[in-house]
């Protein structure tokens, strides 16, 4: 692989793990505090197969630099995250989490089922592994967004407030990195270009038919990864304050 | 009373009780005092876990964790069913809870200070739960006794995983193993108290006993806990918060110091650490969730009508 | 307009224009737009800056930002104050803010992403908010032209402060200048676009000279801030972000490059990076505030009756 | 000073210290947030004050034992901070806010009163520095209870809530650290008793006579300083997290 592939690779796999590990941070913060236990359970579940594709994905750029995942996920600070500002925003209510996790979702299933034919075999085989259950998160989040905007007014309105904050955002998923046209050149990741025309697709028809109002003026887009919101800077104190307390440790 | 003595017979045969059989008024009360209790204790023992998710220093102990706390939360759902059983609903358990007139393990009480406090509840809080729940497997009402089956399987594999940490961090840096040795001490007294009073100041222990629920009194279950912990503590290089403790050669037994009871007591009245708190979060959390309820609810019934309509 | 040009003698001799006086509609329909704008900036202004409160590096900076977030807050009040001689009451103007009707100033609109922020802030948006208010000092209508020599009084202090800060990190560790220079290359476009468009592009400047509200251009308030800030930036060995940037030796003004109007006009029309978060926290605020509101005029009504009874 | 009382002495201003960091970090939690402009002011002014003090009572210390405040103030971790749980509590609504406060500023006022007479020349002297301010803080709590208490039902309803909760944990002010009898002993610090009897009295008549209920269970009291509540660990990790950021620096 040539070097500037490989480096544009590395970048790329760690936006895609940054995204997964802030947002499996988000999502356990409902840990015990969901509306139904059903749902507390359903949770857990999406967060720890988030956290599993985390450490796929931190595991192939470990195969190309070496670099340890724990390394990458509990000493780099704000300046070194690649993740996207959406997943970053506070946990707000339970529709707000629910549409967060349903617009992501998506992302992820029509990534996914385009990466698995990636040149690059390693990344083809992790996609392999993940595909079916982010089908399954794609499957119950969805059913989330339908109850919520079909049920009450209150229920409604609670989700579209959601979405009217986070549209602007989401689009951030579909922004390239920089240098990622060498990876799309080389067959090694999808282009995100046609990949948002179907999830623009499937997101307007699928929030308009659970009673949402489309279009939106997405207000702010974040286009470049080395930005971020207010909040990563407190989500990294909280989230390594373990790892940090103490630095000596070899084992956890 | 005819039936009553059936029904002993049969408990006495091995038999199990099942939902439809008929029971004494007093086993079903006791019963559902228990289960929901228990299923209580799982749901509100996912808050000081829980609270350490977002913590763990590890991608691996994060995922390990949110698995562990996911069980309990899995483990709350087969009690509810199993307590549903009996005639009463999860509603009207939850309520009991959140009106603070129903009990969970007052060991939920306690803060988790450190991350060290993980690793501790899994080896000591889910030992104790283990020595209790493997008792209960052997109990007379049948869908009770499954649901030990299944979750004891999962605590064993909780036990050990908090076990390993501790011995990880008992061989660690200093910092860590002051964490884990402050942790046990904090932890261990409260894993004693688990198993419930001294024999003789247990009421329900005798009609327990007679009826299955129970097959072993407190002081047996608590007896067993130490006997397998105290050493492997020891052994990892770590101290025990009692200096009463020693080795029975006669016995085989380990003997504990006295039990400040008078702090049970306490906990178990609402006087405990974090009572008020646990209560507190499960109700705001109940109280936040209501408008998705409703949600769920309406859209429930605005599908019904229009499969009805088509 | 015998009225009008009366009016605008007294302007023209320098006499300050007050509460009472008669003035065209325009010029209190102008006041009125800026005052409250400028008061809602204090407002929101706090947002950016009070969220690093809590992570402040030393006891001495924390109470320092402390001290000068409270200091905006302050100016928030003399300008509400300031624009109610006007005719116009605080609550109104605050809930034109709430409904997004109101602009505040776009500068706030942006993340404080590090601790470096808070020296940059106070160096570079003060230092830009003092070229701005020392020319509204001079202006025709007393109330603001006061509240404008007290605020700018206490803005060159925390102006001082955030050089200082700013100056230090420059010498520090790596990793302090890294962070100075980072803060340094986000908030030097958003300072320059602090001024407004250009004069060109600026269709009130004319009518607000002619009144002396504004006693310069937009572009002239610029080109003061750079020429002070961009030579002392570079000297303490920080870069900025832009290439054009050069010293003009015939004029003695330092030239910028092309401002990036698209993103200002962006911001300005609710697209900045922080518009929707900054506007609902202000909402949650208030919103959350309102049963205290309530409780405070319950309070004072039933005072006043007892009062009223003795 | 003999090494035992020195020793209590340094713990004692330790306590004091650590109260007023922790107390001042929940209050600047409202910065920008408060329900009316005019109280983000008075907010914003007791917790200048209480860092103030802060740095006043480890200031002490560092003349007894030559550490660095903010060394005490950022490096120190849950194990070490002596902070009194109260303080720790998350910072609730305005009531909860108001009351913690008002709880938290009697003890101080009385404290201080009778701490004006310390034996212990630089104790004393820093008391009349910062009697003024906790008097001028009181009145204000003071105030805000009354109002709360008497304005209307809702208002009345939080404020009890927020008493049911705090009340318990308001009694570990007065208790002694280990060795306080020492410093009690040399007339260097008050004996906590007999303040306490004054701080029940006045707390209970104001709090009953803006319409409040009491006597209340106090539920759980803590009795050591040692322990702390869940929060702790999260709140240094946020409030420490700029200078653990760069450990090197020197000066900031």
């Amino acid at each position: 692989m040539r070097s500037e592939v490989r480096e544009a690779l590395i970048a790329k796999l760690t936006a895609l793990a940054d995204d997964e590990v802030i947002l499996a941070h988000r999502g356990s913060e409902w840990t015990g505090h969901g509306p139904i236990l059903e749902e507390d359970i359903a949770l857990a579940n999406i967060v720890q197969d988030e956290l599993g594709h985390a450490t796929l994905w931190y595991g192939l750029r470990q195969q190309l630099d070496g670099s340890d995942p724990d390394q990458l996920a509990f000493f780099r600070d704000a300046y070194g995250y690649r993740c996207c500002e959406l997943v970053e925003l506070p946990k707000g209510d339970w529709a707000f989490t629910m549409l967060r996790q349903y617009l992501y979702d998506l992302y992820e299933a029509l990534w996914l089922e385009a990466a698995q034919h990636s040149t690059y075999k390693p990344l083809a085989e992790a996609v392999q592994k993940i595909m079916r259950e982010e089908r399954f998160h794609l499957q119950h989040t969805q059913a989330w967004v339908e109850r919520l905007g079909q049920g009450t007014d209150e229920s409604n309105r609670r989700l579209q407030q959601a979405l009217d904050m986070q549209w602007g955002y989401a689009q951030q998923l579909f922004v390239p990195i920089p240098g990622e046209e060498l990876l799309v050149a080389e067959g090694i990741v999808p282009d995100l270009l046609p990949l948002r025309e179907r999830w623009l697709e499937h997101s307007t028809r699928h929030l308009q038919n659970a009673g949402l109002k489309l279009p939106i003026n997405p207000g702010y887009q974040p286009t470049s990864r080395a930005y971020h919101t207010e909040h990563l800077w407190s989500i990294l104190a909280e989230m390594q304050s373990t790892a940090r307390w103490d630095a000596e440790a070899k084992v956890w | 009373n005819e039936r009553l003595a059936e029904f002993e017979a049969r408990i006495k045969r091995g038999e199990k009780i099942e939902p439809g059989d008929w029971m004494p008024e007093e086993y079903r009360r006791q019963l559902i005092r228990m289960i929901s209790q228990h299923a209580h204790s799982e749901v509100v023992g996912m808050l000081p876990e829980g609270a350490w998710i977002t913590r763990a220093p590890t991608l691996k102990r994060k995922m390990i964790l949110v698995a562990k706390v996911q069980d309990e939360a899995g483990h709350g759902q087969y009690l509810y069913h199993a307590a549903e059983t009996l005639g009463v609903s999860r509603e009207a358990m939850l309520e009991a809870l959140l009106a603070g007139k129903a009990k969970y393990s007052s060991i939920f009480n306690y803060p988790t200070l450190t991350w060290a406090d993980i690793g501790t509840i899994g080896w000591l809080v889910d030992g104790a739960a283990i020595k209790n729940q493997t008792m209960l497997a052997a109990c007379s009402y049948g869908p009770y006794s499954r649901a030990m089956v299944r979750i004891c399987a999962e605590e064993t594999f909780h036990h050990k995983q908090g076990k390993e940490m501790v011995l990880l961090y008992a061989k660690g840096t200093p910092k860590q193993r002051q964490m884990a040795q402050d942790a046990i001490n904090r932890w261990w007294w409260p894993a004693l108290m688990m198993m419930g009073p001294h024999d003789q100041d247990s009421p329900n222990t005798e009609v327990l006993v007679r009826w299955g629920i129970k097959t072993k009194t407190n002081d047996q279950v608590r007896q067993e806990f130490i006997n397998e912990h105290a050493p492997e503590i020891l052994e990892a290089g770590l101290t025990l918060p009692d200096p009463d403790l020693r080795y029975d050669e006669k016995t085989g037994n380990w003997l504990h110091g006295p039990i400040n009871w008078d702090e049970f007591w306490q906990v178990v009245n609402g006087n405990g650490p974090m009572n008020k708190e646990r209560l507190e979060a499960r109700r705001r959390a109940h109280a936040e969730g209501a408008w998705v309820r409703e949600a769920l609810e309406a859209y429930a019934a605005k599908r019904q009508r229009t499969a009805v309509a088509v």
